[in-house]
């Protein structure tokens, strides 16, 4: 099927939740409202025409500094500087989250691009785990990383990092930590080795701990 | 009770098989390379640790910004005319071999060497000073360069070289893609004649 | 020398011979000969030292690229057991070498620890790998990496690379060896550089 | 034997022997454990050797690439691929590459196209053996390993005389491909070595493991995938292969010139036990070897002249601003890159979907009501790779 | 035994001693003998497995330790072992982990006892030889199983708990396996066995009818389990169980398990070559010269054998290891023994 006609069944199907078409030349994607991604996804899986058995990526995104127009300006974002210490920055990010999820059908051989956007307020996603099983992982992943909350989601818990780590990652205004549960993530200066190994003297300036080539 | 059989059989049968494949492997010669008395001869383009003929190195800082990992650093000092080197180092608690800093310099300076084993006791001796600043500051522009007769590149290489779109004035001129040019190099490293064990 | 030289110094020359050009030097003679010798034995010390290096078992600890490399090591084209260092040890318990290959995580590196906790002395730890070394490519946006193993565990060998080839993995045990020997082998980095990088504690 | 019909809802709550409390025992297996390829951890709950449970515990090697697709540029970005399949870093290489050039849009000259397959088939024939040779790992077989190990060294030194790295390639530019093939020679010993491969090899493999009798024994029928639940799990590559669904992105939803080539998609048949099973996946890899080898000949015998690549080395790359979802065939599956990009020279997101994430998932599900040498079994079948995994 | 004491009669100052002192320094030489051979079998195999498995896998194996193909190279991981830190786990049950070592050791020394290395000499000459040599390697399995209690680890449980099962289970084969040639011997006796077996290959029980020929396999089989080695290497697992049952145990005790291991494996060859395989005779008749070096050298072949299966073979899962024992194996020795009793009653042998 055409992706515009699959939009159009979308459309028909959700009404208000189907919020636009963006005809991009690479990507074609359809716009739809957070409220209304679970029905928009169950709908798609089930329809005969449709038929998207498969949730090929769900990928979550931080649109913070993003320009829609295209010409967008990257935010720089921090890291560690060439010593190791973490970039502090005092700016505070304020643009949308996001989420897209990529459709392939094994039947249709067709494929359909959602996104939906949330206010980075508020941050929160009905989750389609219930709809296709492996959108459990990615959802938990983009929690972890992007600080998505997926309603619904049966386990929602960190994916990758630590249930204590703090802050998420791919969020445009993350500062790298220094330190975490004791262990050190910034770069230390080389010769600031906790445990400093002796080097080995060289061969025979010490009687006593040398090889019988010696003796 | 035909399957029990057939499975005792099958068993039997394809144990016997394996075992004749691995004790054909007895009689023949292990291919095992015995590393510190035999060596691998690198093919041309292999990629051991990163090596910089500071006699070419004219600090343009390519290598440095292309660098994915951010593991050259270059330091210098005065501006213009009055430039100088002071630092040139490569950490190898770092760099990761991927060959980029070689592709686009411009001078043919920093090239892969054919040397890959050297493990160390400490990490400091990873970053590899390439010049001692107590002795010596290379001059960076071309024409403070050609007045201390330093090495300086070729004129007529440079306008032999196709017009790229962003051709930057003396202290970073661009050189076609350096693709090919690598046997070049490497071809006077001292990969085959390391010293041997025995 | 002056700035002014007409021609470049030939200091870089030799620089670059000492960076680039390993010949068998004394040392090296040395403790080939050793080897050579080394079941005739002089001291109970020097005996144990002898068992020591000629068997050192690492702990199967795989964490990233470099443990594939660390795999075809010990496999069949370079065959780390030719140095009796081919028993991999499933449990720490039984190993006396960590090879920590591959990039530490924050998560991974309370494990790391625990698991050179658990292992008996004498013990050694080779660093294989930039990740392991010093946070390699992930060193500067790499929020959950360890930037360098020798912030948790003591390490005796860095073996750089990324990832090593597996005769640098091998040649770092020989390193290793000639540690337990008590002496310093050949290969180590040109004394020039080893100074010089002493008097510049980190970058600048 | 098929246990996974045993139904274990509820085993706690049961008194199994009355006036003894049973409970299950908690299992931790992992990060550091050899049959986990690398550091996966799973949890587990078993009633002695019947797993009840299964949860696993990834991120372990969470490398923040994703972070660091934001940091660095789009060329410096294909270093980092390399180190997500560090099995098979041409074929993730080939999936960002992709993915650029959705944007990008250049005229990759066929030459690039032809040598970007070549060295992503070897790459994929390298990480297939090591996936057999690790599984038979697993299963207690120590002399496969090495003999894989040994092919894949042949590889390595292939690919190291095109590209210049030993394991970690940084082959594939957007645009092309970073050198062209060394010499003649180089491409006699391609097809010299993937004959020798046809020939010889794969029937070593065959007689050592693959028919063995105790191998099949531990694998058939166990760990069955059906194609219902590969699909809902999203599984790709081998492991919905195995499962019976003929789906390959090479054929299906074809990028470079796959196209061009004539392949076969094995499937799993489930020859010695149910379709799905272990041995099925395992057989796929097997069989993809030898289909790797064909399109590594054809490829070969049709390499065109001419340049190869389309965006000079020295370019900074500049992507379009758009987004792009692409995805490939790795070795270990369907590989997709998702990149938003604002104008520049760095990618505003990069989303990676790794085959072997979703593939893992399934062990949740299928784990259950096995045995606990099973479930390595199930494991080592799906070939995972934590780089890749965690990212 | 008997040699031994007379040999010590002769000598000066032993004359005068009597026959109870003689017994015991007897005795007592006898046993440091023993373990010095099981000691010296352990570094030999240890090596040699090492070298097999390198030459079957396109490698060398040690090379470097010692000069000449790392003949050494055992001799160095038994040094270091002893160098080793011991850790005793601060949850393990102190006084089992300390000894259960010593039990698997003491398991397989003692059956070592039995052993006829030459015409007349083995450490005791004992009526129920066999009988003995079982009951004494039983042992083993209360060492593995306590020291996987002992552990307080949950992997070592598994491997305890799975090797006793196998080891257990696979006595009954092993045993079962030899009963054929306890018939046509009639004795249990160790020495009488190979006796038995005088008069060139054709006169060893592995040949002497078809149905012995089974039971030797069948023996084979079982030894490897009840060796605990690949592919039943059950209680090690070392893809699954880490490392089994020796998950907890560092330095010496683990060096213990490492040569009850070895030792075990040297013993049950060498039971093979004395039950079936005519113990220290030679294939042609009337080249014996050398019996002690003829019974090694073929125990050395069995141990080869089974070095050769081991590097070979997947391992099989946990129930079908079951499988195999109770349902092909000791139908199938069972069947040997009543095939061999009717071979024997047909040809007039038992009259």
């Amino acid at each position: 099927m055409e992706q515009k006609a699959i939009y159009e069944l979308l459309a028909a199907k959700l009404g208000e939740g189907a919020l636009a078409w963006h005809e991009d030349e690479v990507e074609p994607w359809a716009e739809i409202a957070p409220a209304a991604i679970a029905d928009a996804c169950a709908f798609l899986r089930e329809d005969r025409n449709t038929d998207f058995n498969q949730l090929m990526c769900l990928s979550g995104i931080d649109w913070d500094g993003y320009d829609e127009a295209g010409k967008g300006k990257s935010v720089a974002i921090l890291g560690y500087d060439e010593l190791g210490k973490p970039e502090v920055s005092e700016r505070i990010a304020d643009g949308d989250l996001g989420v897209a999820y990529h459709l392939y059908s094994h039947a249709q051989r067709h494929k359909f691009t959602l996104r939906v956007r949330v206010p980075r307020a508020v941050a929160e996603v009905p989750s389609v785990a219930h709809v296709w099983p492996t959108a459990a992982w990615h959802e938990r992943e983009a929690w972890d990383l992007v600080g998505i909350r997926f309603t619904g989601h049966p386990d929602l818990r960190r994916m990758l990092l630590d249930e204590a780590w703090e802050g998420h990652p791919l969020r445009k205004d993350y500062m790298m930590p220094a330190k975490w549960a004791g262990v050190p993530m910034d770069g230390r200066p080389y010769a600031d080795n906790p445990f400093p190994t002796p080097e080995p003297p060289a061969g025979g300036d010490q009687p006593g701990a040398t090889g019988p080539a010696e003796a | 009770m035909v399957q029990y059989f057939q499975d005792i059989y099958a068993a039997v049968g394809s144990a016997l098989v394996g075992m004749g494949v691995t004790i054909k492997h007895i009689w023949k010669k292990p291919v095992t390379l015995q590393y510190p008395d035999e060596r691998q001869v690198m093919p041309p383009r292999f990629r051991g640790f990163v090596h910089n003929d500071m006699t070419k190195c004219d600090s343009c800082g390519i290598c440095a910004k292309l660098c994915p990992v951010d593991c050259i650093y270059i330091e210098t000092e005065g501006k213009g005319k009055d430039r100088y080197m002071t630092r040139y180092a490569i950490d190898y608690n770092k760099c990761i071999w991927c060959s980029m800093c070689t592709e686009n310099c411009h001078t043919g300076s920093i090239t892969m060497s054919h040397d890959y084993d050297h493990s160390v006791y400490d990490r400091r001796t990873l970053v590899y000073e390439f010049m001692d600043p107590t002795q010596q500051k290379i001059p960076c522009h071309r024409a403070t360069r050609e007045e201390l007769g330093w090495w300086v590149e070729p004129k007529a290489e440079k306008k032999a070289a196709p017009a790229k779109p962003a051709t930057k004035p003396e202290a970073k001129p661009e050189a076609a893609p350096e693709a090919d040019a690598k046997p070049a190099s490497p071809a006077d490293e001292p990969s085959g004649d390391k010293g041997e064990d025995k | 020398m002056s700035r002014d030289a007409k021609t470049p110094p030939a200091g870089y020359d030799v620089q670059r011979e000492h960076m680039l050009d390993f010949k068998v030097d004394q040392q090296l003679e040395q403790v080939v000969e050793t080897d050579a010798k080394n079941f005739i034995l002089t001291t109970v010390d020097e005996v144990f030292n002898w068992a020591k290096l000629s068997s050192i078992w690492p702990v199967t600890f795989g964490l990233a690229c470099c443990a594939i490399e660390m795999m075809a090591t010990s496999a069949t084209r370079y065959d780390i057991d030719r140095f009796g260092a081919g028993a991999f040890r499933a449990t720490p318990r039984q190993a006396d070498l960590m090879i920590v290959s591959g990039t530490v995580t924050g998560k991974m590196a309370q494990r790391l620890k625990l698991i050179y906790d658990q292992m008996p002395e004498p013990k050694w730890v080779i660093a294989m790998g930039s990740c392991a070394i010093g946070g390699g490519p992930y060193f500067k946006y790499g929020y959950h990496v360890v930037k360098g193993v020798d912030q948790i565990v003591p390490v005796d060998v860095y073996v750089p690379g990324c990832p090593p080839r597996p005769e640098v993995l091998i040649e770092g045990l020989m390193r290793l060896q000639d540690k337990i020997r008590g002496r310093k082998g050949r290969f180590v980095t040109p004394k020039w550089v080893t100074d010089y990088a002493k008097k510049i504690p980190y970058r600048k | 034997m098929a246990t996974g019909d045993k139904n274990l809802t509820g085993w706690a709550d049961q008194d199994h022997v009355p006036g003894i409390k049973s409970e299950l025992l908690e299992l931790n297996m992992g990060p550091q454990h050899p049959a986990t390829h690398g550091v996966l951890r799973l949890l587990l709950k078993t009633d002695g050797e019947i797993v009840y449970q299964v949860t696993p515990v990834i991120g372990y090697l969470h490398r923040c690439a994703e972070k660091i697709a934001e940091g660095v540029n789009y060329k410096q970005w294909v270093v980092y691929t390399d180190r997500f399949d560090y099995l098979a870093p041409v074929c993730c290489n080939h999936a960002y590459v992709t993915a650029v050039e959705k944007l990008l849009k250049p005229e990759v000259p066929e030459r690039a196209e032809h040598l970007r397959i070549v060295t992503a088939e070897l790459s994929r024939i390298a990480s297939h053996l090591i996936a057999l040779a690790t599984f038979g790992l697993d299963m207690g077989a120590w002399t496969p390993l090495l003999y894989c190990f040994r092919e894949r060294e042949e590889i390595l030194n292939l690919l190291e005389r095109i590209a210049g790295g030993r394991m970690l390639y940084n082959y594939f530019v957007p645009g092309g491909v970073r050198y062209d093939v060394p010499d003649e020679q180089w491409i006699k010993d391609v097809l010299s070595f993937i004959t020798m491969l046809e020939t010889k090899k794969i029937k070593d493999y065959n007689d050592l493991l693959s028919y063995n009798k105790i191998f099949i024994e531990r694998t058939a029928d166990v760990g069955v995938i059906d194609a219902e639940t590969a699909k809902a799990y999203a599984c790709t590559g081998p492991v919905l292969r195995g499962s019976g669904v003929k789906f390959d992105c090479r054929r299906d939803d074809p990028y470079s010139v796959y196209h061009k080539f004539d392949f076969e998609i094995p499937v799993g048949m489930g020859e010695m036990g149910t379709v799905g099973d272990c041995w099925d996946r395992y057989m796929v890899r097997v069989r993809e070897i030898e289909q790797s080898c064909r399109i590594i000949r054809q490829a070969l015998d049709t390499l065109p002249e001419g340049p190869y690549q389309a965006i000079p080395l020295n370019k900074m790359v500049k992507v379009p601003a758009g987004a792009a979802y692409s995805r490939t065939e790795s070795a270990k599956g369907e590989i997709g890159h998702y990149i938003i990009s604002d104008g520049g020279q760095i990618a505003f997101r990069n989303k990676v979907r790794s085959p072997s994430f979703c593939n893992l998932q399934v062990v949740e599900k299928v784990g259950v009501g096995q045995m606990v040498s099973d479930l390595v079994a199930l494991v080592g079948s799906l070939d995972i790779v934590l780089g890749e995994i965690d990212r | 035994m008997e040699i031994l004491t007379a040999w010590l009669q002769g000598l000066p100052g032993f004359g005068g001693m009597s026959d109870q002192g003689l017994f015991i320094t007897g005795a007592a030489l006898m046993a440091t003998l023993m373990f010095t051979v099981m000691a010296l079998c352990a570094i030999v195999f240890t090596w040699m497995e090492r070298k097999v498995a390198g030459f079957i896998q396109s490698r060398y194996g040690p090379m470097r330790t010692g000069r000449w193909h790392g003949w050494a190279q055992a001799v160095a991981d038994m040094l270091k072992i002893l160098g080793k830190e011991d850790i005793i786990p601060a949850e393990a049950d102190k006084g089992l982990f300390v000894f259960a070592p010593l039990l698997v050791l003491l398991g397989s020394l003692l059956a070592w006892a039995a052993v006829p290395w030459a015409p007349g000499f083995s450490a005791a000459n004992l009526d129920l030889g066999l009988f003995y040599i079982f009951a004494a390697s039983s042992m083993v399995v209360m060492g593995i199983l306590m020291a996987g209690w002992a552990s307080n680890n949950k992997w070592a449980l598994y491997g305890a708990a799975r090797g006793a099962a196998q080891m257990v289970s696979y006595e009954i084969p092993l045993a079962l396996a030899t009963i054929p040639v306890i018939m046509h011997v009639g004795s249990l006796n160790t020495q009488d066995i190979v006796v038995a077996q005088q008069g060139g290959i054709l006169n060893w029980f592995v040949l002497r009818d078809p149905f012995l020929f089974i039971a030797f396999w069948m023996y084979f089989i079982a030894s490897i389990a009840e060796t605990n080695r690949g592919p039943f290497d059950m209680p090690e697992t070392e893809s699954e169980l880490v490392a089994g049952y020796h998950t907890e145990y560092t330095g010496m005790r683990f060096a213990f398990f490492f040569l009850a291991e070895y030792a075990n494996l040297f013993l049950v060859s060498v039971i093979a070559v004395m039950v079936f395989l005519g113990g220290w005779w030679s294939p042609i008749p009337g080249l014996d010269f050398a019996p002690a070096l003829t019974f090694v050298i073929k125990g050395v072949l069995m141990v080869f054998l089974n070095m050769w299966v081991r590097w070979t073979l997947p391992r099989v899962r946990v129930d079908q290891l079951m499988y195999l024992c109770w349902k092909v194996m000791i139908p199938v020795t069972l069947l040997c023994i009543v095939g061999s009793g009717v071979l024997m009653i047909t040809s007039g042998a038992l009259g």
